[in-house]
């Protein structure tokens, strides 16, 4: 696989169902896409600005992949959502001003100033947030689905990677086991064609998407920057480890459209692959999509965009409004005093809305009060 | 009440939880039909079903990765590490996961590490380490470290209640060869607390794990009014008991089987050398095994670690000054 | 792959050719593996009375893996041997009294009494001694075949792992990374049926032979009990990369014929397994297909085992002869003065007794002095 | 001479050796064409070739281990980690591999890993960390901390002639903040041997990398007769500076940045306590970080990290104790 290979992505390899998807299920992606979109852009003028303390990273050009692949999910299916994802903290409930006051290392940020960056997960939300050391979090996926397997409950967990991460131990280490154990998970790997600054062909000599059989498990590749392929994808393996079908490789191409972390200038990317990819970016071309094969009015689409625009920015001033946090909660919290479990997230798919479509077995836990800027501004 | 060895306490210590919890399951290599390599779940798969006693693939992050998944999930993982030493093999799952996740979000993850630890029996440089010192650098797990039947048990359980990441090190050296009153059924010891395991007023030999029974064998053969702590918990360390016993004495031994740079006597040592200062007679020692890797051969090992000779030798010592 | 599938094992995927062994060279492949053989059980007698401290491993039925393997290799190649191959060091040069004195803790075992079992590497053979943790010598070798690449030199590193340590992710690192820069290494997996009690469906939900296109390198499936088929498949393997052709996985399938170690009664092991492959015991097939196929005479094979015995009795006689080390040499040698070059190995195989045939770039570099008990018996 | 910053003194440092020696070489993640997170490697491909600036995958036992093979065969490699904190993904090969090998094996390991550490910026729990105390029990490598741009040529230099494997802790936050005079082309400072930052009488500040300047800037703030004695090396210790220093003055404080239980000052207090027991006029003191992960919020991480105004107030109570 070379550089140049990246025009030769694959389409959907799971047909959609054009019924799973209503009309308001599109706008839905279309708008989660662009908070992601426009949340981050925020956030890196917040960074210039100087608001934000340490280093800024975002997911520019791969918002497809974490809006379409959380948006699969049920209620109590649970997530570990990385650092290019913060689209999937969206669809799950997560504001933005919780993520802004978060990279601001302000008290109502998620995680109230103890961790950075979208090392972030909402409790409340069903999520755990990633570590640094990638890509750790697809064994923790393995766990949470171990114990849904374990106590027979029709749940998943879903996690995701870039390619880069695929090159260490742990990540075999997490497709094998799951493999062997038919875990009811779904790995989403992010195939952006760099890690940092090195491209594919010092990751791997052979797509990792590849080895999905030689750990028993199905691989399918879909192209990235497609929020409805990525949806029918992960939704296809979602729905088989639902079933007790075991786990899925989702690769999804796509590129990195921004520097690694906002200090990197990418002079590495040659500048053709950047363009080639600019015109394929996955929001303009779902607006364009909307438009032409779905019916939407250009008001429609423009609205949505709108809206996003003014909620961003009302977030963003909530955010600038939180306190940094007092110096004295940086000494507790090192141990727990008891175990709380995780809350759901939001569905907004309407596949979950109405209630025959849950699952029956699914036991209820009541959510644990996550706090929101919202509440506290009440 | 029933006289059990410290390896069969701990056997009853996890077979009484997850008979009390259906949420408690034991995960690692070879632990299922075959019982583990020390028999610790020997008859486990039986009665409790082989998705209760997991047998994983030879892969301790995936392991440590795997239980504090589920124990996000709410259930209480016990994972058997076939050898402390292969910590080192999911040490960043351990200490970067596990361990923070509580402090950076508020995650409790209830798991406990097993860890065959120690010495003595020409396991070599692989099979013999006491890796605690690591843990305690690494903040946000507990760690344990019993010396009898009965501690090991309950202190077991403690572990398995906790919230909290626990690495419990039992060493193997002690396996066969301590034998205590064991309480029958459920059974706690509080993680934390230390225990005076023999009362003196003239020295404190503080010790945990496999130098306790060295200890007191030590101050048993010297007749000496020595008083030995056995520590039980590493973190959190029990401070006060430890400054209680050093300002009673004046004098103070901490001994251990782990290498000796930055183990849990340098820390103790420190503690001691910072708040009970005006109360010492003498200096503060160490007895520990020596920097170097566990070697095979009898003669080596026991030059390496710390054997009973040595243990009177460093009271007597402290004890003349 | 189930329990059952181990009747199907593969013939040699290599096709060897026949010119390649001399009729002497099928002698010394006999005399290897019957020297491992004699020298494991005599190791074990001494085990058994109570004269190796510690535990006691052995690698019986799987000696043409590590014979053959290893008499594929010149001088200047370099190995991580490990506890299932006591065959490749006896090719490389190492004598049964020093494997001996090892097991005892003895001053004159290859260690000195630092390490035990087979945890040890003759440095001036050009060995490096395993570690516990498996397989982390893949990336060691991975290391020298590296530095080989690097220099241009035309020599191969070799390794071996159980099927067992292929789930642990530094095997996935030690191939992804040979894949990519074409290492000149050849890995040599031996699927004995189990890790420790642990049989191949826990291990993995599909063989590991077939992640070796994942890798970008191919992989290559050997009746391990046929050691003319793995000589023919490392022989290819090692020439492969000699020439600059990258790494190869090869997989010998094959039957661990103990218990794990010494201690383990193999309850777990079905007894008609055990039986299958005991009629396949690579040492006794090859001694008949020597009478058979290759001309030998009965008593010529007799004579190799009678030779064997003998010989192996004398190196027990000097290894229980050599005392246990001096308690203060465990003080010493943690750190080293200075770095030393590995030595050359035994290279016994015919295809490198002429000149000719030794890679010409090879510059000689003078072997450290070894201890041996020989020496110091003199 | 000439006026480097930290960083420029490693590159520098790194540089020269690689011209010095084509058996050196580095690798690591975004080394090659990117020059490195830190671009201490930057121009480094274009002078010496991508292959002696290895761009690796993400995979740092792979980095170790391959390290530790190449060193084997004669190279001399340097490692890169990306942060100092991605060491517990190499840790196996580095603690069970290179550092046993020569103890086991009599085989030399002549590997530098270069982990660039500690916190200060806000670079959150995995960003942050100061891993040297878990080296330390791991008998085999050695460690090494500079404080000075010149140290930190001149012991990058040794440790890549040192026949050992030696992890290289490099802080970022002296990495453009400390300045000083660095000797040009070929220079080395000895592994094993610390300096005295200042001459003082009356109380001695340990200290290592990034506590060296705090307790400099300390010193000079409170214009007090304090000995500020640089440690350089972690392992060996020089253990004859250190009790020297604090025999003569009789107080001692230990500063380093790492969490403290079992951290290096708990290494160093312990052999004070021990070995100048008789001439101690005060309790050993330390300050350290709080066994906490390291939060990411200015206010939190200033809370945990000891900052200049601890180092005031620490000295101020031992000099009136
Ligand atoms: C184990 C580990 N080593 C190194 C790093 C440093 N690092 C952070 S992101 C990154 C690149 C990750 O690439 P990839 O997995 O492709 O994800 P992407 O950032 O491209 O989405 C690296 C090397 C890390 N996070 N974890
Ligand atoms: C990382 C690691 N974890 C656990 C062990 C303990 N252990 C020793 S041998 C073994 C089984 C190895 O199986 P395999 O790789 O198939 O090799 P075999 O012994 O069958 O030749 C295990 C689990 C180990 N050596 N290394
Ligand atoms: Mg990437
Ligand atoms: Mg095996």
């Amino acid at each position: 696989m070379t550089l140049s290979d990246a025009s030769a992505v694959m389409g959907a390899a799971v047909p959609l169902d054009p019924a799973l998807l209503t009309r308001a299920d599109r706008a839905e992606l279309l708008r989660f896409m662009t908070m992601m979109r426009v949340a981050e852009e925020r956030a890196l003028s917040l960074y210039k600005q100087g608001k934000v303390p340490g280093s800024f990273y975002d997911g520019r050009g791969q918002e497809a992949i974490s809006v379409g692949a959380a948006f699969a999910l049920s209620p109590r299916d649970r997530l570990c959502i990385l650092h290019r994802d913060l689209g999937a903290h969206f669809v799950r409930g997560v504001t933005p001003d919780r993520y802004l006051a978060n990279y601001m290392g302000r008290a109502d940020g998620v995680t109230g100033g103890k961790d950075g960056n979208l090392h972030f997960g909402d409790r409340a939300r069903g999520c755990v947030g990633m570590v640094s050391m990638l890509p750790d979090m697809a064994l923790v996926a393995n766990g949470m689905a171990l114990a849904m397997k374990m106590r027979g409950e029709p749940r998943v967990a879903l996690t995701f990677f870039g390619e880069g991460s695929t090159a260490n131990g742990q990540w075999h280490e997490a497709m094998n086991f799951a493999g062997i154990q038919r875990l009811p998970v779904v790995f989403v790997l992010e195939n952006n064609r760099f890690a940092y600054s090195t491209p594919n062909e010092l990751e791997f000599a052979a797509d990792p998407v590849e080895r999905a059989e030689g750990y028993g498990l199905p691989g399918v590749e879909v192209d990235g920057n497609d929020v409805e392929a990525v949806f029918a994808a992960v939704h296809a393996a979602v729905e088989r480890a639902r079933a007790g079908g075991g786990p899925t490789l989702v690769e999804c191409q796509t590129m990195r459209m921004h520097g690694h972390g906002a200090h990197d200038d990418m002079g590495y990317v040659p500048p053709e692959l950047l363009a080639e990819w600019e015109a394929r970016d996955p929001i303009q071309s779902y607006a364009a999509r909307l438009l032409e094969e779905f019916g939407f009015a250009a008001e429609e689409v423009e609205r949505i965009d709108a809206e996003v625009r003014a909620y961003v920015g009302e977030c963003a001033e909530r955010a600038l409004a939180s306190p940094l946090p007092e110096p004295s909660a940086a000494l507790e919290g090192v141990f727990a005093d008891r175990w709380e479990p995780l809350g759901d997230g939001a569905a907004p798919w309407s596949g979950w809305a109405e209630p025959g479509d849950r699952p029956a077995a699914a036991p209820s836990v009541p959510p644990p009060p996550g706090p929101t800027i919202e509440r506290r501004a009440a | 009440m029933a006289e059990l060895t410290y390896l069969e306490a701990i056997s009853d210590g996890l077979r009484t939880e997850m008979r009390r919890d259906e949420s408690v399951f034991c995960l690692g290599e070879d632990i299922g039909a075959f019982g583990g390599a020390f028999k610790v779940t020997a008859g486990f798969a039986e009665e409790f079903g082989p998705e209760r006693v997991l047998d994983t693939p030879l892969a301790e992050n995936a392991i440590v990765g795997a239980a504090t998944g589920a124990a996000i999930e709410g259930m209480r993982p016990v994972c058997e590490m076939q050898f402390a030493d292969f910590i080192a093999c999911g040490f960043d799952q351990l200490v970067n996961v596990a361990a923070k996740l509580h402090y950076r979000q508020g995650q409790s993850v209830p798991l406990v590490v097993r860890l065959p630890s120690g010495g003595g029996f020409s396991g070599g440089p692989f099979h013999s380490q006491n890796p605690e010192a690591w843990f305690l650098q690494a903040p946000g797990l507990k760690v344990v470290a019993p010396a009898t039947a009965a501690d090991a048990k309950g202190l077991l359980a403690s572990a398995i209640r906790d919230p909290n990441p626990v690495c419990f090190l039992e060493h193997k050296g002690l396996y066969r060869h301590v034998r205590d009153e064991v309480p029958e059924g459920e059974y706690t010891v509080p993680l934390g607390k230390a225990r005076v395991a023999r009362e003196g007023g003239e020295l404190t030999v503080i010790a945990y794990g496999s130098a306790v029974p060295l200890a007191l064998a030590a101050a048993e053969a010297l007749e000496e009014d020595i008083e030995v702590l056995d520590l039980r918990s590493l973190c959190p360390l029990d401070t006060e008991a430890i400054l209680a016993s050093a300002r009673k004495t004046g004098k103070v031994l901490i001994a251990h089987e782990a290498t000796r740079a930055c183990g849990v006597g340098a820390e103790v040592a420190a503690l001691i050398g910072a708040e009970a200062f005006e109360d010492l007679d003498g200096p503060i020692r160490r007895l520990t095994a020596a920097d170097v890797p566990i070697p095979f051969s009898p003669p080596l090992e026991q030059e390496v670690l710390p054997q009973l000779d040595d243990m009177k030798e460093a009271c007597r010592e402290l004890l003349a000054y």
